[in-house]
């Protein structure tokens, strides 16, 4: 099973990132399972969602404390929250940031690292800086844990073109470095 | 039977696609947190003349249930969900409905009740509807969720039931969770679950008198002939399950004992911390416990036998209550359990688990420790009877 | 068609039984029976607790020959919209070919205290009933404790010093719900009540009738006078006779000399503590002389 | 009214059917008692459609005069008071 | 210490002026059988001076106690009393009630619910609530019920207690039959139960706020801390009975047996019925036959080990509900008590007598029939473990 | 002494504390700080459950600097009138000396639909309570389904296709309870709000503030616009402002040259479904030309 | 232990009756209870009362079944309800009728019957038909349960010097004729 | 936050008297920040009245300029959009 931790901001999408993800593992047969931390959380404060992947049916439903891997989607979230908080040793991080993963690595010294500066993207692409579905790219990148083209397949079913677009652009530019 | 490919849905999602399948009249309801986006969803399927029904949104839960009531009086099929303080408010109502014998299906997402205000997940808000005479389940799952909401209007208005229904479903931890769902066909559900015009009905051609006044003469016969129902729809309940079961590949019984037979120490639990269980079970058994345990998959009526059929074996069993009962012996479905033994002449040690009250997370840890202390009992090292897993202090 | 005469209604079928239980005298059971006459067979009568509801339905008897439904005090105008939605949905689909009526009758408590909302809701919604608040000024199926419609200086049994606010204005409530038929009525003006019935039952939307109902136990009067006081509230002004139909008020009964208030409330035992105040009864007679001014009623004339 | 029925002869749902005029004379609440001098009676109506209960009507068969259902009337005297020429009188039952 | 001559009160009269003896401050209610009279002599009394309150009468049970509760926050000694569907339109509010800690006191005339609707007693208004986090007191005199209101505000405004409080006194028999009562003095009660500014309340001068919102690392430790002070309230309801004793005579117990000590079978009520069942006893000694009762007078906190100290000897013993829980294992209180002997490790054989619901009178001889079958329980030829007593059918 | 200009208000102390949790550009904030400067110290707050409550009262920490309470989310009204009784108990029984402003801050839901009838009741009462709706024309804390206060044709959760009823007329309620005081406020027109406040709090029974308050996430706008929808709201005539006393109606904000309302809705995602409706366009046109018919606003000016 | 049921109308203060008895009762120190069948009965239609009196507290709370005496208070009732119904053996029916203990007897031959016109004595002294006290008078006269004095006490802390007298004139106009 | 508190530890009755300003910073929710132009501010106090926080205020001490408290201000940006001379810019954080 891997276990993947989302953390943005209250209305940047991170719930629709769980369920596309989860979405695109089930069309490659596997079991998924996508949930946030709801709350009263207004547009801007901070918020965590998750994913679940597996072979096996997934029965266990607690919160995900130590992830596989620890997806960002907003590029300032790393200075107000500890992301790599609970993260498995040689784990991943999949950071939205203008930073290098190797500027990155600083201060992340003990994960593996993968990066791409998802709100350039989204601007550019979707005009606005929603960056959910343009982490999703880098998230497959980065971690190969679902098939680039069922990613495609679920956002061009929820969102459109212009969205995979997005989605490919950041798959090409997500930079990686190994723990 | 499943499907190659299955929808990817949360709890509300699917209860929601159910309910069009269902191809209900009228839905009436209101908002509050975690049920919401059950109606929303609907909303959006009338709005798109994909659900040919009558959808009120009411000024209050207390209007909700009882349009819901008075539609089914009038021979519709009626939907409705709600939660905690929303459900509270629907109190009075509820035991009327069961009265009036009237097939009200109503889906819970469950959630703590005030105060303080909670959006979070447990049972305090069921647990005191518990006397109001509808059958209620719990499920597990989306895909439970989905499949009881179908099997509910066959069991709720089968002529020799005619009793309201309540799937409980855990908020947010079922309701707003994604996971795999293998929905039927329109037409399975059509057939599975199809609509009557009930026979006693409001009806200007053959006029009756609903909800009349009542002297001491026929109150304990009236009350008892309701609560006589809700005791023998078991077994329609059971075989309603079982021809799902031949339609789906899916059928649940009324409880779902794990690894019962040879376990020493046995939980009993209810709702989606099942599954949770479940994963820990094996956990366990992997590494040789003897460890097992039973999910309540009906709650009212309560079902005893098949209860007590899968602990009777037990060394000590654990009961997880995800509700307070304030001052009383012990939680709601720990008195429950505990009395069932007591009419069953048994004697195994029991104690009982408060859990995951308003949100608190459920780890597989947790329930580790649970299955220590169990296996604890027998050595009557043990003196508590209640253990408040996860509280502070 | 409105109603041109008296042999128009009795001669229209009755839907109300005797034998039921309401006191000798009731004025709600005159309602009741006037309102199912008009309303007619295909119509389904939804009542909110209250004396009419308790003491016509009381098992193993009805008195209605109409579908029935009662379900709780607060309730009654969403059990109500709740058969409109049913009717609705299952002619829309076709599993039902035959449409009716969906009639409301519900006490003043009901309706101004602890049904308020419901009916709100119902209101805004636009749901198509007819909602009927007999108001007979208190909660008499308790034992006659203060409503929200009891008007200043009644007696209760919860304001026995007398009742200091006004009677709630249910009907400048509809009227500011955009209610499109709105309409006061009374027993003694039984074609124009007859005719409002008609025209509610007409309107593709919520219509609502605040009709008063004289109470011989909680008014304290006796029995006979049933009518006569409903006759004396019209003429002393207290009880105009109008209707809102489309966002325009009209007056449907004229008075041209108006009788005094002291008429009225001396027949009433509820009104016996002020009898000897003439600072609370000129309180009165100018609360109606206001509401006379409001809807263009004549002078009184001693 | 005869034997209470047993839970299971009742219908469910706490429905009923049975019209109170088929088993619930109202008549004995009465003490006073309305009686109609048909030598004056206009056949106005008044009566007929004022009585709460309602017991009082035209009889379909005869020359349509207004009879009153004493089963049922519960004396309350509205009948005497709104008759336009006062043709009814209460009087008080033995 | 009886004075002589006693007052002939009604239940909700002796109630009634028991609050105008308290100089409570604020009284909030709405309207219901049997409850109103309460009520109408309350407001009788402010209109004559003879109590300086706020009375207001509102427009519904839901801001009845909604206004008790904010009034007790502000710092002032609160009544309300309600019955049947007024009770459970409050419903949502009672648990906000018990967890913001305010010492709110309610009497409940006991009366069944709809459907159907039927104004006679039983305890179908008052189980559902069991759940709510209130003491709650079940009374069997007018006596009882005026001195447990002069009780109640001193625990329900202990510092240490802070909770609201249910006096529950059976509809009819008890709030409408009028019987001899001996009414202490005005200072008497003024100096038992004096009314103290609460600490904890919306005084601009110390602002605070109530009732936030509660994420979950919160809810569970707060909910558990409300429940625990009501368990915890116990032995202090014990100690205001005693010194209650002490100033009046009269004091009650938590349980209340009788000639439990060598009887073979007990009966285990609580309310109104428990005279009766004292009367039938009585006879029944006479007769020789070895009989007991045990009343509880407290409900929540339940009194687990004074009851189960009481009928530890029997043989048999008969549990009685004047409530139904369609569906459920048993009634309400032969659930928990049932659940009590299991966690005593107890295995004295129990059965549960529905009695008297919607006012279905009960007769002495319905009592000794409930004792004659009690005892054929030991022979084990009894089979059955619930019997609805007057049932028809 | 009315409020001459802003410094004056500035000048007020605040009991509204930052840190809270409302979404940024939250016009809900922006209320409740307001109403704080000029109620006070001696003030109790209570709320009814929806966005202000659950984001300024996330424990441990309050955003409220007075005594404030939350219940549940249909009483708001029911839990200040028990504390308006308290307060005159205790002072008339000299256990308490000094009097408190009891004040409301409810949403649109809590106040026009489930918490209607609360509300009814304590102006029937005339219970002293300053009972102020911010409404946000939808249920916005539970994610943005519509309400009895949801304008006509406005896009929700639960109306996907917008709207189909008019917005509840809160202040016609209001008024046919006969409240002495009510007023239409909103944030742009600072002056005339904070009149309103203190005006509001002045009057011996019930006064009625019905507030406009533009909420982001709602009415789908970027956060810096939430002031210029409030001024555009009033501009295009579509939320006059006025008050209410002693049955008089008067307005107190002159709009002499209206905006048209499209100016107003194009901001607004929730509208966007009828950008190129013309005609769902000019029937909103046409409803704010009927509002500044009755209150006597100037003509549209394009 | 005395068990005394009433037999009414709603309206004529059945209730109040047997609290009045109760009254009396317990102001010469024995003990009581006063009930009555509740209900929504409206004004006219049959009611019943009760009244236990006894030295030892009373602890049954049921109906009484088997009453010592029956009280009716409207003189039409014995046309419409079964006044003797469970009736002790000798046990006393107090009746209100213009008919004299003979005429009754005929239809009551098993029990000791007391009769008094409390309607003629309350129309003419009260002016009303309300026989409430009035039949008080004849009850004590005719049983002796309670003494006159405290009757005649009680009735006056509730009414006025009027109803005493009317109860004084249905105690010395009330005929006795033995089972 | 620091440790959270055990259930005894609570008030009662789930008060509480600790303001928001003390603990929760709402200054990190901000994309955009807002700088004031203090060259052109004319100190007219609509950015201080209209901000939701609220987070502006005329210091006390010094030459009484408006002050803008980052540690809440989210970036709503109604500061710069309705000051009446335009002189706040949000600028995007970084
Ligand atoms: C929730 C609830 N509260 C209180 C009652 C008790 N109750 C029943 S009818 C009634 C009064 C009815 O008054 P109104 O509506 O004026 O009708 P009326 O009896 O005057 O005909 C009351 C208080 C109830 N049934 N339900
Ligand atoms: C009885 C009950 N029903 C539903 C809810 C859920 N609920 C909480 S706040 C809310 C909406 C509030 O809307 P509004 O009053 O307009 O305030 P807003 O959130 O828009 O500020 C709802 C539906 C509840 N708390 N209680
Ligand atoms: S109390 Fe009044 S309303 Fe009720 S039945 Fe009697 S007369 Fe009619
Ligand atoms: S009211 Fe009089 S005149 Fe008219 S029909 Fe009746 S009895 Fe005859
Ligand atoms: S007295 Fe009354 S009940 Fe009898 S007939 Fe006349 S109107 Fe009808
Ligand atoms: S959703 Fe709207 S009302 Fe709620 S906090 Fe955000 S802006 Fe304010
Ligand atoms: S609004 Fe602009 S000019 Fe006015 S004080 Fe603020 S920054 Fe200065
Ligand atoms: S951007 Fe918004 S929160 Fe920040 S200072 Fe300006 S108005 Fe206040
Ligand atoms: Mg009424
Ligand atoms: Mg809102």
């Amino acid at each position: 099973m891997i276990e993947i931790r989302w953390h943005g901001r209250g209305g940047q999408g991170a719930v629709t990132a769980t369920e596309l993800l989860a979405k695109a593992a089930v069309k490659q047969g596997l079991n998924a399972q996508a949930f946030a931390m709801f709350g009263p959380e207004r547009r801007g404060s901070p918020v965590v969602a998750f994913t679940r992947i597996d072979k096996e049916p997934i029965e266990v439903r607690s919160h995900i404390y130590e992830p596989d891997i620890v997806v960002t989607l907003d590029s300032t979230i790393i200075n107000i929250v500890d992301i790599s908080a609970g993260l498995k040793p040689r784990g991943t991080l999949v950071i939205n940031s203008k930073s290098s993963p190797k500027e990155l690595k600083e201060s992340f010294p003990n994960f593996g690292i993968a990066a791409v500066d998802a709100t350039s993207i989204a601007l550019k692409r979707l005009g606005v800086p929603i960056t959910n579905t343009v982490m999703l790219g880098a998230l497959v990148k980065a971690t190969k844990i679902v098939e680039l083209s069922n990613v495609e397949k679920v956002v061009s079913e929820r969102f459109n073109q212009i969205n995979v677009e997005a989605v490919k652009e950041a798959f090409n530019e997500t930079l990686m470095l190994e723990v | 039977m499943q499907k190659v490919e299955p929808f990817l849905l949360s709890g509300n999602l699917a209860i929601a696609y159910a309910i069009k399948q269902l191809n209900v009249d009228v839905v009436s309801a209101y908002p509050i947190t975690p049920q919401t986006t059950i109606i929303e969803k609907i909303s959006e399927y009338v709005a798109k003349g994909e659900l040919k029904a009558n959808f009120m949104l009411v000024e209050s839960e207390h209007s909700a249930i009882s349009a819901c009531l008075s539609a089914a009086a009038s021979g519709a099929r009626v939907f409705t969900s709600s939660s905690s303080q929303g459900l509270l408010l629907m109190h009075e109502i509820l035991f009327i409905t069961s009265a009036l014998r009237l097939p009200v299906v109503m889906v819970v997402a469950n959630r703590s009740v005030s105060a303080p205000i909670n959006i979070w997940n447990d049972h305090g808000d069921i647990m005191p509807q518990r006397d109001t005479g509808w059958i209620q389940f719990f499920v597990e799952s989306a895909q439970e969720a989905y499949d009881k909401v179908i099997q509910a209007y066959r069991i709720a208005e089968d002529h020799q039931v005619r009793l309201p229904i309540m799937i409980n479903m855990d908020g947010i931890v079922l309701s707003h969770t994604y996971e795999p769902v293998y929905p039927l066909s329109d037409s399975e559900v059509a057939s599975f679950s199809p609509w009557n015009l009930s026979l006693k009905r409001l009806d200007p051609d053959d006029f009756l008198t609903i909800g009349g006044f009542c002297y001491p003469d026929y109150y304990f016969e009236t009350r008892y002939q309701s609560s006589k129902a809700l005791e023998d729809s078991l077994p329609i309940i059971s075989k309603v399950d079982k021809e799902f079961g031949k339609l789906s590949g899916r059928s649940y019984g009324l409880v779902s004992p794990f690894k019962c037979n040879d376990a020493d120490t046995i939980l009993v639990s209810m709702g989606s911390i099942s599954t949770t269980i479940r994963a820990t079970v094996k956990k366990l058994r992997e590494k040789g416990e003897k460890v097992g345990m039973v999910s309540l998959r009906l709650f009212r009526p309560f079902p005893l036998n098949e209860l007590i059929k899968s602990i009777k074996n037990a060394k000590a069993i654990g009961i997880i209550d995800r509700a307070l009962s304030p001052g009383a012996v012990a939680g709601p479905l720990f008195t429950d359990v505990t009395s069932a033994l007591y009419l069953s002449k048994m004697s195994i040690p029991a104690v009982n688990f408060f859990v995951g009250l308003g949100g608190r997370d459920v780890k597989i840890e947790d329930i580790e420790n649970m299955f220590v202390n169990l296996k604890k009992i027998p050595t009557g090292k043990i003196k508590k009877h209640s253990y408040y897993v996860g509280l502070r202090g | 068609m409105p109603f041109k005469n008296l042999k128009e209604i009795i001669a229209r079928q009755d839907f109300f039984s005797p034998g039921h239980g309401l006191c000798a005298g009731c004025g709600a059971a005159q309602i009741a029976r006037i309102v199912m006459k008009i309303a007619g067979k295909d119509s389904i009568m939804v009542n909110a607790t209250g004396c009419l509801e308790v003491s016509t339905t009381t098992y193993p008897w009805t008195a209605w020959k109409v579908p029935y439904i009662h379900v709780a005090f607060e309730n009654a105008a969403a059990v109500a919209s709740g058969i409109r939605a049913a009717y609705d949905a299952l002619i829309m689909k076709k599993k039902l070919g035959k449409d009716v009526n969906v009639v409301v009758l519900a006490g003043d408590g009901g309706t101004a205290d602890i049904g308020l909302q419901a009916l709100s809701g119902a209101f805004e919604r636009g749901d198509r009933i007819t909602y009927i608040c007999y108001d007979n000024e208190a909660y008499m199926n308790t034992g006659i404790q203060r409503s929200g419609a009891t008007p200043y200086d009644a007696w209760t049994t919860t304001s026995p010093a007398g009742q200091k606010t006004l009677k709630k204005d249910l009907m400048g409530i509809a009227i500011a719900h955009r209610v499109k038929y709105a309409a006061t009525a009374t027993i003694s003006y039984l074609l124009d009540a007859a005719n409002k019935v008609e025209k509610a039952l007409s309107i593709s939307g919520p219509s609502f009738i605040h009709w008063l109902q004289p109470c011989t136990i909680g008014w304290r009067y006796d029995p006979k006078l049933t009518v006569k006081l409903s006759r004396l509230a019209v003429k002393t002004g207290l009880w105009p006779l109008y209707e809102h139909y489309d966002g325009i008020n009209k007056l449907t009964v004229q008075v041209p000399k108006r009788t005094p208030v002291l008429e009225y409330l001396k027949l009433q035992g509820r009104f016996r503590h002020i009898m000897d105040n003439q600072e609370e009864l000129a309180k009165i007679q100018s609360y109606a002389d206001e509401l006379a001014a409001k809807f263009g009623l004549g002078p009184v004339v001693e | 009214m005869g034997r209470l029925p047993k839970w299971n002869e009742m219908q469910e749902g706490f429905i009923t059917k049975t019209l109170s005029e088929s088993i619930n004379k109202t008549g004995t609440w009465r003490t006073f008692k309305p009686i109609i001098d048909y030598s004056r009676c206009t056949k106005c109506g008044w009566c007929v459609i004022y009585c709460p209960e309602p017991c009082i009507s035209f009889e379909s068969s005869g020359d349509g005069k207004v009879v009153i259902d004493y089963d049922f009337c519960k004396g309350c005297g509205i009948c005497a008071e709104e008759c336009p020429i006062k043709c009814i009188d209460m009087v008080m039952e033995e």
